[in-house]
């Protein structure tokens, strides 16, 4: 291979001229830049610094900081709380809790529910024929629902999920467990305050959040929860407690029995994670319509 | 005359990212607000200014002559890399309030295909001058760095009515997987429709 | 900082690498531009045979008399004497697209005692050429047979890319414009 | 290197994160190139060679350069192999090298191989940057044929420079058709992408909550001997 290498026309002295050229530029360049790191020396925080490295470094903004090293600057000045942060993996986040001294409980990963079973069952105080968006319909004396916590059905937060894992079936939205990363984004947004975040793993949840006494109840909506109680006497692990006229579930003694979905008369305590599929959405309900 | 000549071409007619495609990816990753997509547009312009400065003596009068043009993807990354590092450190300390607007992007302009795009057809003299109607040789280090200034302003100018246009387009309403990347794709189409317009100017 | 320190310290250590990155390529890249060089008379030998295929060889290159070369319209780049006595012409065409530029090869026949283009092809064109698909063989064939200056409309060449008929009616244009001088 | 890993990279080489639709990287060659089929294949195969010597060798240097110079150090070492292959093209494919043009230099700079260099090849060992390298660049030149294949067949009328037909709409061969045949190819993708992403992770949920439900029934049968222990 050697004499290959000599014999073909290789002209060494340009070889020469080009390694002398690029070890000249590599220099000057290695001293330029010395002499300008020298010059303009400033203290930058290690803290940040080393938070940064922890984090994803998506630069996503679900934190409300421009980016990652936003974050971590309001992070070490306690401005910002690590469980912001969606994106970081929860060892990740330990690791910046010592660097940074900062409280940190590694919560389990939650879902985002819709508390609401109205749809149609709900009734209406006038009809709204204007722009389809929740939003710009509690403008008309704070939606067409005569329930003032009922889902309007309009579909503002399908707009904002990135995921795509909430919609609108009969009048109501319904988020599927399976795709929600829990961002919060259709939290912020539902002006009736409708959703909510629940452990991922729950079995069951209330699907109605209006405090009002049966009477008034019975009025408004055929699916909303009359505070009968029947679900907190009978639940075998006691896990359900009627709080202002609505049941809460305590999911750390819940075992997911689901004796309270059988007793419950208005079918408010729904299986969760059981609506996957706009076809499986409809059955299901149609199903609680007869039983 | 020519110096006019190289503004108009250089802005407008053979813009840097609606007519010739370079610098996409900082044009769709910063111009979701006016403020960015400014800050963004400047820093570019400075940092091509200086590498026209740079990298066509080099190729002119130490390549050529050495004979050793093949090397000039080297040299000029080598040149940029270490450029825009400087620049990053002095705009840090002389000009703080400037650094927050514009500097976190210096780091980005690095791997930006606009700068190394315009280093490449700088350099090449003939082509140059057959364009602009000059004299054979009489393409000197003035008429390059003009260039450079003025790509970067067309480049400014895109990314800022790319913004301007973003933020009203970005709240449409419209189907989930329209949104982000394709309608952003759909506007610079609109854009660079009407900058194909520029190319039928005759010079 | 002494020398000591200097050497084990950070800086160093980047430099080094840095070079040692930049030497090794630069050393590569030397020796294979001089294994892949492309010497000219390859060059020519590749127009030769893009436009009257292999089985041609150059006879002679014949040096080019200024005052002819070039007008404002084009320049003729390269005149060659092939062995089958044809002249075969490199001639640079302006006012392209974007004003751009495009040459061509053109082939020049002599019949009774008039050299009249027997070929035309496209050699190479600035990158702003968007449009050269559209040129077809078909709308060079026009070329053919003509011995005085191509007086057709640029759309008869290629309907749609005007600018970059008018480059290659130019570039033939200064080609026949030389080739009369000769005879 | 198992087999299951070599498979993995594959998948996300092409599929999963897919340079040009999926990470929407190396835009500017993607749009300015593939105007003809036979273009962008050439640039797809040139980015594939490039990316796969540039992760092998950034790989197997990986633990010598210092973390201050990475980039430097990553871009010298692209743009010696882009320089090789410009080298290459000139000599033996003349007709690639004059259509790609000012977009070969412009290779140093694609984000596509400063990506994978940064993200996978300074992490993992030299094999599975190849084969990263290798996948990457098959994803990229299929988006890139694809992208060429439409605007050829709808700009110029023809494949590879044979005529299909007469008819050609000027407007995908241009930049702006460009852009709008990105946009939509993106959405298009993703579209796709998300449905089969759905069914998997809806398939996965429905597994786990059947067996969180079995645990739980296998916690019901004996609650009798925990339970005293639950009150005290």
């Amino acid at each position: 291979m050697f004499d290959y290498l000599l014999s073909a026309s290789i002209q060494w002295d340009k070889v020469g001229i080009v390694l002398g050229l690029i070890a000249g530029i590599a220099v000057v360049l290695a001293i330029a830049i010395l002499i300008v790191t020298k010059v303009c020396h400033i203290t930058e925080d290690e803290k940040v610094l080393k938070v940064i490295e922890h984090l994803a470094g998506a630069n996503c903004g679900g934190c409300g900081f421009s980016g990652c090293e936003g974050f971590a600057k309001g992070l070490c000045s306690g401005k910002a709380c690590l469980n912001d942060c969606k994106v970081t993996s929860n060892e990740e986040k330990a690791k910046i809790a010592e660097i940074a001294h900062l409280e940190f409980s590694a919560e389990s990963p939650t879902v985002a529910v819709v508390r609401c079973n109205g749809g149609d069952a709900a009734q209406n105080k006038f009809d709204y024929i204007g722009n389809q968006d929740c939003v710009s319909e509690m403008l008309f004396h704070s939606g067409q629902k005569v329930c003032t916590t009922a889902c309007l059905g309009l579909g503002s937060c399908t707009k904002v999920c990135p995921q795509g894992a909430i919609k609108v079936i009969d009048k109501k939205a319904v988020v599927d467990p399976s795709i929600c990363t829990s961002c919060g984004n259709c939290i912020k947004t539902c002006p009736r305050v409708c959703i909510e975040r629940i452990p991922a793993t729950a079995p069951v949840y209330v699907a109605c959040h209006s405090h009002c006494k049966g009477k008034e109840v019975m009025g408004q909506c055929s699916n909303g929860c009359i505070a009968c109680g029947l679900c907190a006497r009978n639940c075998p692990q006691k896990a359900i407690e009627m709080v202002d006229n609505l049941p809460v579930i305590d999911y750390t003694k819940c075992t997911g029995c689901k004796t309270c979905v059988a007793k419950c008369p208005k079918h408010v305590i729904k299986v969760h994670g059981e609506i996957l599929s706009l076809e499986k959405a409809k059955e299901v309900d149609k199903a609680n319509k007869k039983g | 005359m020519t110096a006019f000549l190289i503004i108009i071409v250089a802005a407008f007619i053979n813009n840097a990212v609606l007519v010739q495609c370079y610098g996409i990816c900082p044009f769709l990753g910063v111009s979701k607000k006016m403020g960015n997509a400014l800050g963004m547009g400047l820093a570019v312009t400075l940092v091509m200014a200086i590498t026209c400065l740079v990298t066509f003596p080099i190729y002119n009068y130490v390549l050529i002559p050495l004979g050793i043009e093949y090397l000039e993807i080297i040299v000029f990354i080598f040149v940029i890399a270490a450029l825009v590092q400087m620049l990053e450190k002095v705009i840090k300390k002389f000009m703080p309030p400037l650094y927050n607007a514009m500097g976190i992007y210096l780091p980005l302009i690095t791997t930006n295909c606009a700068v190394l795009g315009v280093a490449e057809t700088v350099m090449d003299t003939t082509a140059m001058e057959t364009i602009f109607h000059l004299a054979e040789g009489s393409f000197h280090v003035g008429h390059a760095v003009l260039y450079g200034i003025f790509l970067g302003l067309g480049f400014t100018l895109a990314i800022c009515l790319m913004a301007g246009l973003r933020e009203k387009v970005d709240n449409l309403e419209m189907n989930k997987h329209l949104k982000g990347f394709t309608i952003t794709m759909a506007t610079a189409s609109f854009m660079a429709m009407a900058f194909y317009v520029f190319a039928l100017v005759q010079i | 900082m002494t020398v000591k320190q200097f050497l084990q310290s950070k800086i160093f250590k980047c430099i080094i690498v840095l070079l040692c990155i930049a030497l090794v390529s630069g050393g590569l890249l030397a020796i294979l531009n001089d294994l892949w060089a492309v010497s000219p008379e390859e060059l020519i030998q590749r127009g030769i045979k893009s436009v009257c295929g292999d089985g041609v060889n150059l006879e002679k290159v014949c040096d080019i008399n200024k005052d002819y070369a070039s007008t404002n319209d084009g320049t003729v780049q390269q005149v060659l004497l092939l062995d089958t006595g044809d002249y075969l012409v490199k001639a640079q065409g302006k006012h392209g697209f974007q004003e751009g530029n495009v040459s061509c090869y053109i082939l020049f026949h002599l019949e009774d005692s008039v050299y009249k283009v027997q070929k035309v092809s496209i050699a190479d064109y600035s990158s702003s050429q968007t449009l050269m698909s559209k040129i077809t063989d078909s709308g060079l064939a026009k070329f053919i047979g003509l011995s005085s200056e191509a007086t057709m409309k640029p759309s008869e060449i290629a309907t749609g890319a005007s600018y970059s008929s008018t480059a290659i009616k130019n570039a033939v244009n200064v080609a026949i414009a030389y080739m009369q001088t000769m005879n | 290197m198992t087999g299951q890993k070599f498979k993995e990279i594959a998948k996300n080489g092409v599929l999963v994160n897919n340079p040009t639709f999926r990470l929407v990287l190396g835009t500017c060659p993607t749009l300015a190139i593939s105007s003809s089929v036979f273009n962008s294949l050439g640039m797809g195969l040139a980015v594939t060679f490039i990316l796969i010597c540039s992760n092998a060798i950034i790989s197997a240097l990986r633990k010598v350069i210092p973390n201050e110079v990475r980039i430097p150090a990553f871009i010298l070492i692209i743009a010696t192999f882009v320089t090789v292959v410009r080298m290459f093209l000139y000599k033996y494919v003349p007709a690639l090298y004059t259509s790609l043009g000012v977009f070969l230099p412009l290779i140093v700079v694609n984000c596509i191989i400063l990506g994978r260099a940064e993200s996978f090849a300074s992490k993992n060992p030299v094999l599975d940057s190849a084969a990263d390298g290798l996948f990457t660049g098959l994803g990229f030149t299929l988006a890139i044929t694809l992208m060429g294949l439409i605007r050829e067949v709808l700009g110029a009328g023809s494949i590879l420079g044979y005529k299909l037909w007469d008819f050609s709409i000027d407007f995908f061969g241009n930049t702006a058709g460009a852009f709008l045949v990105y946009g939509l190819m993106i959405a298009g993708f993703n579209a796709l992408y998300e449905k089969f992403e759905n069914k998997r992770k809806r398939k996965n949920y429905i597994e786990e909550m059947q067996a969180s439900s079995l645990a739980i029934q296998a916690k019901e049968n004996e609650p009798a001997s925990n339970a005293d222990v639950k009150e005290a």
